[in-house]
């Protein structure tokens, strides 16, 4: 169906993505990079920068070059301009500290399959102007890093009783290492869903009231 | 006659989209490549300097069956092994790297050898992914550290990693408990290396010396 | 019972699976067959049979003779119906049925002191019945099978185009505790039941027959040997006593270890399976040319004072029985047919119908204590799956049923097979009411089919 | 008196077992194997037993009451889990940590997928493997059995202040100050795998070794579960399958060269396979319900064991080998449904 | 660096064209035809898949539309805007259909109507009528076991305190899965403007009917007399001609003792003046049968 | 076993480190096209086909980018050629096998833009694989992700039958099932050295 194009912008434009509309904890997507690289919290905000830097730059681009792109390769074109602000990021880190760079491994790379990135450069980069494009990327961007902390905290903290590097726990406090292993990253956002499912259910049983 | 023009207008757009994306990506490449070149230098000098104790220049050689050749930063053949030169500008020992299969993944290690002595005189844990908490400490427990300060590397005697407490010959390595098996790996990757490099390095320093 | 766990118990034919629960014949094993006075009315249901309904040919206040036929066949797949008492016609109406809803019944007022003859019916010369000519002999006499389904048995003796019977299979297991009704039958109407097999054979086209029984009743195959020839084309066979032996796929595999294939009859592997009861009263009623007026009904349980076998006309309200009977307690757990199969009756009014052998009737004596009944989730424990004697996985089937998953169980897990048997939720030890689940499903598949 | 007749349905007749009666008589079975590990390990060994009860039992009247539902604690299942829970820890293990892994395994393994009958894992051992992920080393630090002073002290470790380390120093000294001859904290497994040193397996048959607190008699573990074979209410073709096929591999493995490879007795008898085959692959909830689905999960379970064991980085790989059972379960069901009465034929009828 | 550069933008170049050529060329030689309307009408239905179109799912249904087999109005589950826009969309007329909704014949609630035996067992309708029929005295009579609660997923059937389902209207779009649940087919599926109503099933004589339920239909055909043609009596119960809908009239309520009969206006069952009042809130005792 | 030979690469990530349960890749359609057994036996079909191409591709790619020190183009050009290449794939199957396409070419599409698939060819050429230890790789890869897949779409409908909490129900479920398989795959660590 025909795109309107509302052409107010709004509060909604940016925070639509922080909560309402969260990729990781809502819309369930991007995944992998959730899981993967939050078993420390220095991971997590990397992984989050990043993702939030493609997600405002091909926002623009793509939304900049909306009329230009014909139909038929719109997916190959945005793949390809996604594709370029990623390796951009890649090396960007790589530069900066290879430590890092290290940690993260394939996943800065992965973000290009990230299905957030393609998904809003379709819905929306394509259809908005430039500003309202960066404004509501970088709104999803932020909401992935807000998730991805919210992983990695928990699971730096448990798994290795520090947060971003920093002991945080006493000394003989026990870790529980299945945190930072994989199954622990499954369970932490499961539990985190978990959390939302009843907080929503108490919600609408004490408005039922 | 539409569909081909169309079909025109498309291979042009993903061709422009194309080159400008390779533009982009081939600055970012050139900008980028001097900073990831002098990180990158900077991590493996600290790793040579961490089993070499002492050295505080790098040289970078490779070891082939021709002998032992030096080779410049930025040259086009790779090192694959390299000497640590201390303040007084003597040769420390070489670091050399080693690779066998630990717990969960591979464990690859840089450990410095000194030929004078024939002993591992340092080691490092360049990547692994051994368990938390268990595996993980032959990272950085410094008890099975101590194990590579002097570690007999002769060959007269194979390097094994024995339980712990039970080290008694200085060709052994004191196993951390509970973690048996990644303990083993590095004895293992030590083993193997040093049976694959110390006698090529050996020759090629007595043919360099004649 | 000893001689269940001998060698030779092992050394029987049997079919896969199946459960054993307590028998409890012992009430009435050993009780001759007695008759039972006439009731002051009896209720005589037009569809006591599957298939179409009778068609009446009496009215209100006529008066009928024991024998006479009341009813007419309506159709091929329909018998008629006579009068098992004498008397006069007081209705034609409504009335409750075994199953639950208003049937069209008629309503006798029997002559009290009338001698009750059977005036009704000649003599003929069987032998001399064209086979042709056999199954509309056996239409006439208004029987269905009193195994318990109550199928026209003259229908089951035209043989579907493309088949061939060989063997006549009569079907003497009785399977199902308490019942002994067939056994007393065997046992005592020996010669009646090997002259019905032998017409059945005719009139099917059999080489032979086999009257199979469980090694519970080793006493009636003596009792039927003892009127055998040598080297008889009729033969009694003994097979392990296990439930439910008695139905006739398990049968057919026991006997003459033939697979009924899904969906089909027995007639598509050649065999033709009748009861112990059909075949002894075609051997009784064709020679006379009468027609069913009453059946033997096995009368037992904790709340009956003189459980016994008895002889009862049809039509009989179970009220009456319980009367002369003596109902012992309060509770009422009436169950018309075996504890395994039989259903509970919400009338004592209700009639005893040609298809019902037996009367059970459980008061606060209850057989499961409460321990037993208490409803828990399942827990996979495959003891059901093991019971199945259809190998079917009623586990899985309970599961999707407690999810409203019928279609799924029809396409996918064989739901159509069950032939409700129950012995899969007897052994259940979470007690889940898998049958009753499994009924309600074909029920709703079956409406939802209707519909579309 | 005045009763209305009653409208039941068929089958009106019920067989001997029910759910909580199959379940308290496991728990009868399970008895001599706890008593027997708190005669080896004393006062650790029944104090791990019973915290690890009772946060079972707790945990679930817990949920059962937030829930707004009726207790289901009077099932004993909660009381299996607990027990079986406790059985394979080390007698040392940190009380702390026990109550978590049981809390994990009755909150993770069964509440969270609805209770009894729904879990697709065994509790018992989503507990143990959740513990052994999170502390691995507590987890793998083993006290000898016997102690002399047993009944009179705790282990050290065992008293653990909830959420800190245990003080292993401390429980070295005291390992030490038993003074047992060649004790070297390695279980039999441990040592046939690191050092390929085979423990007497008659010893191990009788459970007199370092070992887990109650998997150390194979011979109190297999009466009990003649006992429930016996009485109907396990199925016997699980253990038969699992012991089955690992004696089978490990035969083979042992016949090509004994040197290394342990022989099938040992196998058979040593660490938790005994425990696991009778107790936890039997546990009815988790496994297949097919004729021929339950060979396939005894032999996968066993062969799984052996090749954890023999080649993997575990010198102990049953709790490993029952949970990708566990996993498993419902792809063996789905391909091995029985083949109905009267079904082949029909499919012959079509080729013809 | 140029160098570098100029490599990279030739090879990008190259890949660009080379694979826009491949999926141009390919996207033209390997195309499969599929009306892309069906999807876009698809997408306008409400998924709810019920099936009250007559068809399967919604797929189907989309796909005769879009065939212009059946007009869009079919859907009942769809709002009338919905089905504007799918006119508008397929360009046909939308097609009237006068809502429709499901009406139970039954009126025996707990209060009225007797028991004459125990149920135990399933609480489903239809277990109950497998086990001797349920023990509702009267062999027609709902047995408030809420097969048809369960049955209705638009949330419209609810049970009222006396255990009869009570049909919300508004909610009720005819899907005719109620019909189906119900085992002893009490309901049915009416337009609205039937307004006369027989809510009884009891083909029982009058004393009879009665004696099981207090609000049966017992013939008495006081009803039929006052407005022949529109109600007979037929097997001893009332039935509306709806062909004749037109001359309905709240007259016959007014006439029927029992207040089997009955006018729908604001989803409720009215009664006439002449019915018997029924204050009873408590269910009647089991029928009990004298011991044998 | 020597950690280079195919037949360890294989295993290792066919079990050891299963791409799903231990590198988390694939976790989209690994949670989204789990429900049913029969299609994630295709779905799972469908991937290793996929990853064979993308496999394929990416090794003619890296020769391809190594040779005129392009290095910095190889993200880039892996994802572009991979996503044609699957696109082509698909248009061929939907063209001559209807049947196939139904069964398997409706998941294409969905796999194109997949961790999986990427991190395959990025993973590859950063071990440096030969030709045939990356198409051991790939066939383990997808040999992992099928089992994977299977085992979970397994469970998912055998818990579709249980009365699960309702905060537990939904991704927390399949999460949870997840992370438990993963610990149980924890089992296979090591296997082989
Ligand atoms: C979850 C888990 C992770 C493990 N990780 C390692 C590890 O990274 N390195 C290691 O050597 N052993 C590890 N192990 C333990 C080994 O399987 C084995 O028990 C141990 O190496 C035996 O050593 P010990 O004889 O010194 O006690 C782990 C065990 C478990 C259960
Ligand atoms: C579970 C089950 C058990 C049965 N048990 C018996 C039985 O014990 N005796 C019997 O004659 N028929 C039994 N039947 C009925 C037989 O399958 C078969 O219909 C009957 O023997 C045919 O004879 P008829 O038509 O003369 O009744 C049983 C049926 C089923 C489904
Ligand atoms: C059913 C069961 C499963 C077990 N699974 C494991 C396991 O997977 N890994 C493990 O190290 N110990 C496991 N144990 C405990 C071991 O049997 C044994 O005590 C331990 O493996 C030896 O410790 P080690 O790993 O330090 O040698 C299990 C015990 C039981 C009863
Ligand atoms: C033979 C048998 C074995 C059992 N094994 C276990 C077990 O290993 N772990 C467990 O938590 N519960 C076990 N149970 C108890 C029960 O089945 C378990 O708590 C359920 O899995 C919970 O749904 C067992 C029960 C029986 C009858
Ligand atoms: S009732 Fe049906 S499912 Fe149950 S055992 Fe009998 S045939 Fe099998
Ligand atoms: S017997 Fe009952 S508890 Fe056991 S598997 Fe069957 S349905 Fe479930
Ligand atoms: S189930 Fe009945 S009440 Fe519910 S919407 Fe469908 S027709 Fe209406
Ligand atoms: S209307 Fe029918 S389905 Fe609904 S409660 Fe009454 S009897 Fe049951
Ligand atoms: S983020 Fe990995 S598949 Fe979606």
């Amino acid at each position: 169906m025909s795109a309107k194009e509302p052409e107010t912008m709004t509060l909604e434009t940016f925070t639509q993505g922080l909560w309402k509309d969260n990729p990781v904890f809502v819309m369930l997507l991007g995944l992998c990079p959730a899981l993967a690289v939050t078993n420390s919290a220095l991971n997590a905000l990397a992984m989050g920068l990043a993702t939030t830097f493609v997600l405002i730059c091909s926002g623009l681009l793509v939304s900049l070059l909306r009329n230009v792109i014909p139909k038929q390769v719109r997916i190959a074109s945005y793949i390809i301009i996604i594709a370029t602000f990623v390796t951009m990021a890649d090396y960007g880190i790589k530069a900066i500290s290879l430590e890092l760079y290290k940690a993260l491994g394939a996943f800065i790379q992965l973000i290009v399959v990230n299905c957030i990135i393609l998904g809003r450069a379709e819905a929306y980069a394509s259809k908005q102007k430039p500003l309202k494009s960066m404004i509501n990327g970088a709104g999803m961007g932020l909401g992935f890093t807000l998730a991805l902390l919210s992983l990695g905290v928990v699971r730096e903290i448990l798994g290795s009783g520090t947060v971003f590097g920093m002991q945080v726990m006493p000394d003989r406090f026990q870790t529980w290492s299945v945190f930072v292993l994989p199954p622990g990253g499954f369970f932490v956002l499961a539990c985190w869903l978990m959390l939302f499912t009843w907080i929503r259910e108490r919600k609408s049983k004490q408005e039922a009231i | 006659m539409s569909a081909d023009h169309s079909s025109m207008k498309l291979v042009a757009t993903l061709g422009g989209i194309a080159v400008f994306s390779g533009l982009l990506l081939s600055l970012t490449y050139e900008i980028t490549k001097p900073m990831i070149a002098k990180n990158e230098s900077e991590a493996l000098e600290a790793a040579v300097f961490e089993v070499l104790p002492g050295a505080v220049t790098r040289e970078n050689y490779l070891l082939d069956d021709v002998g032992l050749q030096k080779v410049g930063e930025g040259s086009s053949r790779e090192a694959n092994l390299y000497a640590g030169i201390n303040e007084a500008g003597e040769r420390v020992g070489f670091a050399l790297s080693g690779e066998a299969r630990g717990y969960a993944d591979v464990v690859r290690v840089l450990y410095g050898y000194n030929p004078e002595t024939q002993q591992v005189v340092g080691l490092r844990v360049l990547s692994s992914n051994e368990t938390p908490g268990l595996g993980d400490r032959i990272e950085k427990d410094p008890a099975f550290q101590e194990n590579f300060t002097a570690l007999d590397a002769s060959l007269a005697h194979e390097i094994t990693t024995v339980k712990n407490g039970e080290k008694t010959e200085p060709w052994q390595i004191d196993g951390i408990s509970g973690a048996t098996v990644s303990s083993k790996a590095i004895g293992k990757a030590l083993r193997d290396s040093t049976h694959e490099w110390v006698p090529q390095l050996h020759a090629a320093l007595e043919g360099s010396l004649e | 019972m000893s001689e269940h766990f001998s060698i030779q118990h092992f050394l029987r034919g049997t079919f896969h699976q199946g459960i054993h629960p307590p028998e409890n014949k012992h009430f009435t094993a050993e009780k001759p067959i007695e008759r039972l006075a006439f009731p002051p009315q009896l209720v005589l249901p037009l569809s006591q049979h599957a298939g179409k309904a009778s068609v009446a040919l009496v009215r209100k206040g006529q008066e009928v003779v024991r024998g006479e036929p009341i009813a007419r066949a309506d159709g091929f797949v329909s018998v008629p119906l006579h009068a098992p008492a004498s008397g006069v016609v007081k209705d034609i109406c409504l009335m409750p049925s075994a199953r639950g809803p208003m049937v069209e019944s008629i309503v006798l007022d029997v002559y009290a002191g009338d001698p009750q003859e059977v005036l009704y019916g000649t003599e003929v010369d069987v032998d001399a019945i064209q086979s042709s000519d056999l199954m509309q002999a056996v239409q006439d006499t208004g029987l269905v099978g009193l195994g318990g389904a109550a199928f026209p048995t003259h229908v089951k003796l035209s043989v579907p185009e493309g088949c061939v019977i060989d063997t006549v299979l009569i079907n003497g297991c009785e399977c199902e505790p308490f019942l002994t009704t067939d056994h007393r039958l065997m046992i005592e109407q020996a010669a009646d039941l090997v002259a019905g097999t032998r017409i059945l054979m005719r009139a099917v086209g059999a080489k032979r027959a086999i009257i199979g029984t469980e090694d519970n009743k080793l006493d009636a195959v003596e009792a039927i040997q003892a009127v055998l020839k040598k080297d008889d084309v009729v033969s009694v066979k003994a097979v392990q006593t296990k439930y439910p032996q008695g139905a006739e796929k398990m049968l057919a595999k026991a006997l003459v270890n033939r697979e009924i294939p899904s969906g089909k009859f027995p007639s598509a592997v050649g065999l033709g399976v009748f009861n112990v009861a059909t075949a002894t009263q075609i051997g009784q009623l064709l020679p006379q040319k009468q027609g069913v007026i009453e059946r033997v009904v096995t009368v037992t349980g904790p709340g009956i004072e003189r459980p016994g076998n008895y002889i009862v006309p049809v039509g009989t309200p179970i009220r009456f029985i319980l009367e002369k009977l003596g109902f012992q307690g309060s509770a009422r757990h009436l169950i018309m047919g075996g504890p395994m199969m039989g259903g509970t009756v919400s009338s004592l009014d209700t009639p005893i119908t040609k298809g019902c052998g037996g009367l059970l009737i459980l008061n606060e004596h209850q057989l499961t204590t409460e321990e037993q009944m208490k409803r828990y989730p399942c827990i996979n424990c495959g003891a059901c799956v093991d019971a199945c004697p259809m190998m079917l996985n009623p586990c899985e089937l309970g599961r999707m049923a407690h999810k409203a998953q019928y279609e799924v169980m029809a396409e996918r897990y064989h739901l159509n097979d069950c032939f409700e048997c129950g012995s899969c939720s007897y052994v259940c030890p979470a007690a889940i009411p898998l049958v009753q689940y499994f009924r309600v499903a074909k029920s709703v598949n079956r409406t939802k089919a209707a519909a579309s | 008196m005045s009763e209305a007749v009653q409208l039941k349905t068929s089958p009106h007749l019920r067989g001997m077992h029910s759910v909580d009666k199959i379940m308290r008589h496991v728990v009868y079975a399970l008895i001599p194997v706890s008593l027997f590990s708190v005669m080896q390990f004393g006062l650790s060994a029944l104090a791990l037993i019973v915290t690890s009860v009772v946060v079972c039992v707790g945990t679930e009247h817990f949920f059962c009451k937030r829930s707004g539902k009726e207790s289901t604690v009077s099932d004993w299942s909660a009381v299996i889990t607990g027990l079986l829970v406790a059985l394979i820890l080390p007698p040392g293990f940190p009380l702390w940590m026990a109550a978590f892994a049981a809390f994990v395994s009755i909150a993770v393994g069964k509440v969270f997928f609805g209770g009894l009958g729904y879990n697709v894992f065994n509790p018992a051992l989503v507990g143990r493997a959740f513990a052994q992920a999170a502390f691995t080393v507590p987890i793998t630090t083993w006290t000898p059995g016997m102690a002399h002073r047993r009944f009179l002290e705790f282990i050290p470790t065992t008293l653990t202040p909830p959420f800190l380390k245990p003080d292993f120093e401390a429980f070295r000294v005291w390992v030490e100050s038993l003074k047992i001859d060649g004790y070297s904290g390695a279980t039999p497994l441990a040592m046939m795998k690191f050092d390929h040193v085979e423990v007497d397996t008659l010893e191990l048959f009788l459970g007199t070794l370092a070992s887990s607190a109650g998997e150390s008699s194979a011979l109190l573990i297999l009466l009990g579960g003649f006992y429930l074979a016996f009485r109907k209410m396990l199925n016997w073709k699980i253990p038969v399958a699992v012991l089955g096929s690992a004696f089978i591999l490990s035969g083979i493995f042992y016949l090509k060269n004994p040197e290394i490879y342990p022989s099938p007795f040992f196998t058979v008898v040593s660490g938790g396979l005994m425990l696991g085959a009778v107790f936890m692959a039997t546990d009815m909830v988790s496994s297949p319900v097919t004729p021929i689905g339950v060979w396939i999960y005894g032999i996968l379970i066993g062969s799984l064991t052996v090749m954890i064991r023999l080649f993997g980085g575990l010198n102990e790989g049953v709790m490993y080998a029952i949970l990708l059972g566990n996993a498993a379960t419902p792809l063996i069901n789905n391909l091995t449904q029985p083949r109905i009465y009267g079904a082949i034929r029909k499919r012959k009828e079509k080729a013809v | 660096m140029t160098a570098g550069l100029l490599i990279a933008a030739l090879f990008m170049a190259l890949l660009g064209v080379v694979l826009g050529l491949v999926l141009a060329v390919a996207s033209r030689k390997l195309a499969v035809e599929e009306d892309p309307r069906i999807d876009e009408v698809e997408d306008m239905l409400p998924h709810a898949n019920c099936g009250a179109c007559g068809f399967p799912g919604c797929r189907p249904f989309a796909e005769a539309l879009v065939k212009g087999d059946v007009p869009p109005s079919k859907c009942t589950v769809s709002t009338a805007e919905g089905v504007a826009s799918i006119a508008a969309f397929l360009g046909v007329e939308a097609g009237s259909a006068e809502k429709v909704v499901a009406r139970l014949a039954c009126a025996g609630g707990k209060n009225v109507a007797r028991f004459k035996a125990a149920y135990q067992g399933q609480p489903s309708c239809r277990a109950a009528v497998a086990a001797g029929g349920g023990g509702k005295a009267c062999a027609w009579g709902c047995l408030g076991l809420a097969d048809c609660e369960v049955s209705c997923t638009f949330d419209a059937i609810h049970m009222n305190a006396q255990g009869l389902p009570v049909v919300d209207e508004e909610k009720c779009v005819a899907c005719n899965d109620c019909v189906l649940a119900c085992p002893l087919d009490l309901f049915s599926l009416m337009p609205v403007s039937q307004k006369l109503f027989v809510a009884c099933k009891s083909l029982a004589e009058g004393d009879q009917a009665l004696s099981e339920c207090e609000v049966a239909c017992t013939a008495c055909g006081r009803c039929a007399a006052d407005a022949p043609g529109l109600i007979r009596i037929e097997n001893h119960l009332a039935r509306v001609d709806y062909s004749k809908n037109a001359l309905a009239t709240r007259f016959p309520i007014e006439r029927c003792p029992t207040g089997a009969i009955v006018w729908i206006e604001d989803q409720k069952f009215q009664k006439g003046a002449a019915a018997k009042k029924i204050i009873r809130k408590e269910p009647l005792p089991i029928l009990s049968e004298p011991n044998p | 076993m020597d950690p280079n030979s195919p037949t360890f690469i294989f295993l290792n990530a066919f079990l050891i480190n299963n791409f799903v349960l231990a590198m988390f890749l694939g976790l989209c359609p690994f949670l989204g096209v789990s429900g049913k057994i029969k299609t994630a036996g295709n779905m799972g079909m469908a991937v290793t086909f996929v990853m064979l191409v993308s496999s394929i591709c990416a090794f003619g790619l890296n020769v391809l980018l190594t040779r005129f020190d392009l290095e910095f183009l190889k993200l880039i050009s892996y994802i572009a050629v991979i996503a044609s290449a699957v696109q082509l794939v698909e248009m061929t199957v939907k063209r001559f096998s209807p049947a196939l396409f139904r069964a398997l070419g409706i998941f294409l599409p969905l796999i194109t833009t997949n961790c999986a698939i990427l991190g395959l060819a990025l993973f590859q050429t950063a071990r440096e694989y030969t030709f045939v230890q990356s198409l051991a790789f790939a066939l383990g890869a997808g040999a992992g992700f099928t089992l994977a897949l299977l085992l979970m779409a397994g469970l998912r409908e055998k818990l579709d039958l249980a009365d699960v909490p309702s905060v537990a129900r939904g991704a927390a479920l399949s999460l949870m099932i997840a992370g438990l398989l993963s610990l149980a795959f924890m089992g296979f660590a090591g296997l082989g050295g």
